[in-house]
């Protein structure tokens, strides 16, 4: 019943200061490396709720709200106890993106995490299933993708990613991909790097020619919903990873709402952020 | 300090005057008749059920928790876009989505941790449902005290709601009175003219304290598709942003009543809630900060002993009112 | 742009819808009958009697200025302090000081250049006083219209707002109506319950516009000395914190009356100022940011244009009303 | 008549994005050093408003006002056309100044001044007076002296400064005043540095010392009173300067009135900040 939030969190998340280790532009996003005192780990697709800025001497509330970011790589312990680092990739779109971009090393940023439910807690096969698993991502969703394509690449499922983008300076961590040696396809708008066009045509190929596939797709709504359309018309499961604005990020404030096909709403932060695509009623996202 | 302790010193007993080091502060706090550990209580809607934040911050070193608002049946709420920010607060309009007082009292309640103080909050479109609602989770052993949400647009009042109504709001509390014998505080809407009018209905009507305030109505546009940013065209303004215009009203209520005041609105530091004790609250909630930082409410409890202590209140409950000579206004 | 351009598209005319090259867009609006060379004014108690921002901008690239709030005789404030910080805001406790009629007419309107459009402020403790001070003021070339600032406590009716009653309102309206033939603001209180049935009394009165919000009324406390941080305890909240809450009642009065309303409260950009003229507000007013910034006004009316021309409207006036379908609440 | 705030401002105040050329730790203080486009100078005893914090790529409006500060020094035309570089002398006291502490060289930060009137605009005689001129400075009082020493000195005055803090720490610019060669008092409070007390003791011995002398007086408001008191006792004029909060600077909030002992309330900000210690209510002073 849509109205229950009982689901349970993947591995408890704590509260923390990180610390900024590093901030990288790339192409046209960035790369945060943060060292998380207390973080214990997380599973491919989990997020975390980043504060909208520095921690300074003096706190300022505005803007108010953290900002929900996907946990894009783990890297392990640091050289401190109890603390390891992640990065996170994201693009300066607004207000808090702008602040998480003014992050200089050494400054600490408040963070809630690992948050929702990820690939492996949705889709109940996915640990056994032996299946082509193609991962399709695009814009910032390509930072939901990485950790999920190495650990199914690590099982030994035959892993395809497809990154889409406006161009190519929009295919963030395109190197830390090709580094998994999975094969990897680009589809750029302007055709500034691989196949000129959205990254739906490729995927229609690969659904072709792979049989008893299923489509993991992260990226802007429409391009969700078209995925999942090309993978229902395949026969193909479809999983996607939704990114409703949130203001917990733990399931309380009940702000980040998505339409459930069944009627009535799943919680992004708690049911998700990954779905079966079939659950969602596409035509009532915003 | 690192722990609540209590009883040690007691009313009256221990601190002096500027001296941090003697003397331990009571943190132990009465609010209509339900004794809180310490005066930090956290607010409906921003803390659910309670066990959703319990990966986060220790339940029982809080006063207690409001539970989500509830229904008699489960409610769906308002479609998305639900939230929007705001300077220095944000919007929402989720429109009490909860799970129903039946899963509320079987499934929720028991997954509690014991000694964790709850408050249920009842919300309804009619006296009665309110009534019955709050008969069913009043005769629970592990609800405290219940809440009621006077911010509900009353149905045959075409879209007023409770809470700016003296009429409508001392029907309600008059019928929900009859409902129960425990702790019934009446949390108002601070969409009104007086609100020290609307405290002393509830007063009146037997209501045991006053929750002020709720979210204050608003609204935010995006200028770009030129629309109004929360599906529901109007949403509710909390956060800081709203903390002295909740102070204000707090502080008029409690120059118009003898109840007790719970102070809700804006709170985001110990110093902030000393301000509404000082101002006539007895207790504080804490609301949106809890989505910032799910561990402050504890943090903010543990503040206000320190303050206590620094300005030589024995006991936290002292604070109450001890603003110095405020102008009769 | 870099400067206002007028008439030139006129309207209808020009624009293309998403081409930002082609067509000028017309700035000019009228508010209750006042011509003003673009929607942006500035707020009575925050740009003086005009010429204290005269080192600052062109008091001609603006639509114009509301002066500060006049009484009969000159009359002095609160005493210190005054104001104090909120989260993304302030609180003010000034209470009407100014020169008084006499030098706002003999002093402070020959000391403005030319074509500076003024709308002189009126407040008074009974209707009878707001109408004699109207009368005087009415007949100075200078005056371009009138706003009487409704936020006055009533003498006789201990301590209630003029624009917070609507029976007092009316009477005030109505009086006033009668002392000019002028367009005539009138400008609200945001404290009441239902901003809309106190909009409808202006219309009902014969204003020819409304302006709001006034400061919403709030408190601070110093929590080490234990005491209100204003003198006189209570203020008015400004600033972009109360913005949610202004676009929320412009947006209500604008669904209930038909004469035109200039939107206040915690405008600090463009976008601030063209979701007013979505929500139906036909021009707007930039309060507490002149203190931040005594340039902004000028900034802010070239970035509606700007607005006007990206989005494909030929003139600023078209902006008024503009939200697409908002659900009727 | 108190409430027309019609007095002129000395020189035409300008709004200005100021470059961080320095902060530097100072004892207890900071010195900031900034660049000022468009600034054409100011006279002794002005101050400016300071935007709380720096203007990032993201406006923040929390803490949304600015603060008055003095212009300690008036170091001249940079490098930059059009542009002079002025000093601030400052102490963190709350979150305004916290935020000042933690602007960065070539930082910008908004900034409008100069603003209200002077000693020379205030005092009447002090342009032709011959009399000694004793300068006391309390805490960071101790910023608005700075100009005024200088110009009386070049104007062959003789002066002294007597300068009070809590200890040697908060004897803020100290060697900018030994530089320039005056006679130089210092009293802390801890003894620290100088004569162990409080400015007013030697400030009794050298009117005494001195008949025809006037004071100039800034600090806190119990400071200014008995400096008034000492000078009144012994028929010497005192002026102060005062430190009432401000919203705007620029005479139109009315928020920093101050109560005259005429009766009625002065604007410190466009009638001040400095005052002729008689024309003030020092009882009603908060
Ligand atoms: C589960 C999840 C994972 C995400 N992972 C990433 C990521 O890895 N990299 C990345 O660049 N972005 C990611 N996003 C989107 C990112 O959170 C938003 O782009 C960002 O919050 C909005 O940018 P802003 O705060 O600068 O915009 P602002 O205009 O400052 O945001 C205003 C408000 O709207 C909310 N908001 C606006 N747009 C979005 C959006 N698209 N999604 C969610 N909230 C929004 C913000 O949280 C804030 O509350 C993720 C979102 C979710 C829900
Ligand atoms: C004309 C004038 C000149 C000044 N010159 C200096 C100077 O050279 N060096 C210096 O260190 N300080 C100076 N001050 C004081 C300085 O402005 C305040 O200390 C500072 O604004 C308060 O610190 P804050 O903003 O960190 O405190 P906050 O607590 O953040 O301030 C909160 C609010 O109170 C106001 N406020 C608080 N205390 C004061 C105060 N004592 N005076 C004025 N406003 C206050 C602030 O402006 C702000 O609006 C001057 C004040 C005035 C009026
Ligand atoms: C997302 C959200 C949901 C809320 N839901 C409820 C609710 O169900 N019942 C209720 O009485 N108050 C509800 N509130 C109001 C809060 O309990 C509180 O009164 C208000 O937010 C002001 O406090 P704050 O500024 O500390 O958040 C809600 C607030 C928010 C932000
Ligand atoms: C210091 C101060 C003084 C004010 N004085 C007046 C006044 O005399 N008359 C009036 O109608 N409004 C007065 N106002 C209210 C403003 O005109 C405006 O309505 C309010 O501040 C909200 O707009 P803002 O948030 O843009 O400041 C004053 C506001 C401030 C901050
Ligand atoms: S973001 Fe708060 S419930 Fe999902
Ligand atoms: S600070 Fe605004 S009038 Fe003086």
């Amino acid at each position: 019943m849509s109205a229950n939030h009982g689901a349970a969190i993947a591995s408890s998340p704590v509260r923390s200061r990180a610390r900024v280790l590093a901030q990288i532009p790339e192409g046209h996003g960035r790369r945060l490396r943060l060292a998380v005192p207390g973080w214990s780990g997380s599973a491919p697709g989990q997020f975390l709720m980043l504060g909208a800025g520095a921690e300074g001497s003096v706190v300022r509330r505005d803007p108010l709200l953290p900002r929900p970011m996907a946990i894009y790589r783990e890297l392990g312990a640091s050289e401190r106890a109890g603390e390891r680092v992640i990065e996170v990739l994201f693009r300066v779109v607004g207000r808090g993106t702008g602040l998480l971009a003014d992050l200089r090393d050494a400054e600490v940023v408040p963070l809630v995490g690992p948050l929702g439910r990820g690939f492996d807690a949705v889709d109940p096969e996915a640990a056994e299933a032996a299946g082509p698993a193609l991962l399709v991502g695009g814009g910032t969703g390509i930072a939901s993708l990485y950790e999920w394509a190495r650990v199914l690449a690590a099982r030994g499922r035959p892993v395809t990613v497809l990154l889409g983008a406006r161009s190519a300076g929009d295919l963030l961590g395109w190197s830390d991909f090709e580094a998994l040696g999975v094969p990897l396809v680009a589809a750029t708008e302007d055709g500034s790097a691989g196949v000129r066009g959205l990254v739906t045509a490729p995927l229609a190929d690969r659904l072709r020619e792979s049989p008893g596939a299923t489509v993991y797709a992260v990226g802007p709504t429409p391009m969700m919903r078209a995925c999942a359309a090309l993978a229902g018309s395949a026969g193909a499961r479809c999983y996607v990873s939704l990114e409703n604005p949130m203001a917990c990020g733990f399931g309380v404030c009940l702000g980040c709402a998505a339409p459930r096909s069944g009627g009535g709403f799943a919680l992004v932060c708690r049911n998700g952020p990954v779905f079966d695509a079939a659950e969602i009623d596409w035509a009532g996202l915003p | 300090m690192s722990e609540p302790r209590h009883g040690t010193s007691g009313p009256g007993g221990g601190a002096v005057a500027g001296d941090a080091r003697v003397g331990e502060v009571d943190e132990r706090v009465v609010l209509a008749g339900i004794p809180l550990r310490n005066a930090v209580l956290t607010a409906s809607g921003t803390f659910g059920y309670g066990t959703e934040l319990a990966p986060f911050l220790d339940l029982t070193r809080i006063g207690g928790f409001v539970a989500k608002s509830l229904t008699l049946e489960p409610r769906h709420g308002n479609p998305p876009p639900r939230i929007a920010e705001a300077p220095a607060g944000m919007l929402n309009a989720i429109s009490i989505e909860n799970v129903g007082v039946k899963a509320f009292l079987e499934e929720k309640l028991p997954a509690l941790p014991e000694g964790v103080v709850v408050i249920a909050s009842a919300f309804g479109t009619e006296p009665g449902l309110y009534a019955e609602l709050v008969a069913r989770v009043t005769a629970h052993p592990r609800v405290a005290g219940i809440e009621i949400n006077a911010s509900c647009p009353h149905v045959k009042a075409g879209g007023i709601e409770f809470g700016q109504d003296p009429k409508l709001l001392a029907e309600l509390v008059a019928t929900v009175r009859r409902a129960t014998a425990g702790p019934l505080l009446v949390k108002l809407s601070p969409n009104v003219t007086r609100i020290a009018d609307m405290a002393k209905v509830c007063e009146a009507e037997g209501a045991d304290g006053i929750t002020l305030i709720n979210a204050i109505q608003a609204m935010e546009v995006d200028v770009e598709r030129r629309r109004p940013v929360l599906s529901n065209v109007l949403g509710g303004l909390s956060g800081p942003a709203i903390r002295p215009i909740a102070l204000r009203m707090v502080w008029q209520a409690a120059q118009a009543v003898r109840i007790p005041i719970c102070g809700v609105g804006g709170i985001a530091s110990a110093e902030d809630a000393v301000k509404f004790l000082l101002c006539g609250a007895s207790a504080v909630q804490v609301g949106t900060l809890n989505y910032l930082d799910p561990t402050a409410a504890v943090a903010i409890a543990e503040g206000i002993a320190d303050y206590a202590r620094r300005h030589g209140f024995a006991r936290v409950a002292d604070l109450t009112g001890a603003l110095v000579s405020p102008k009769g206004k």
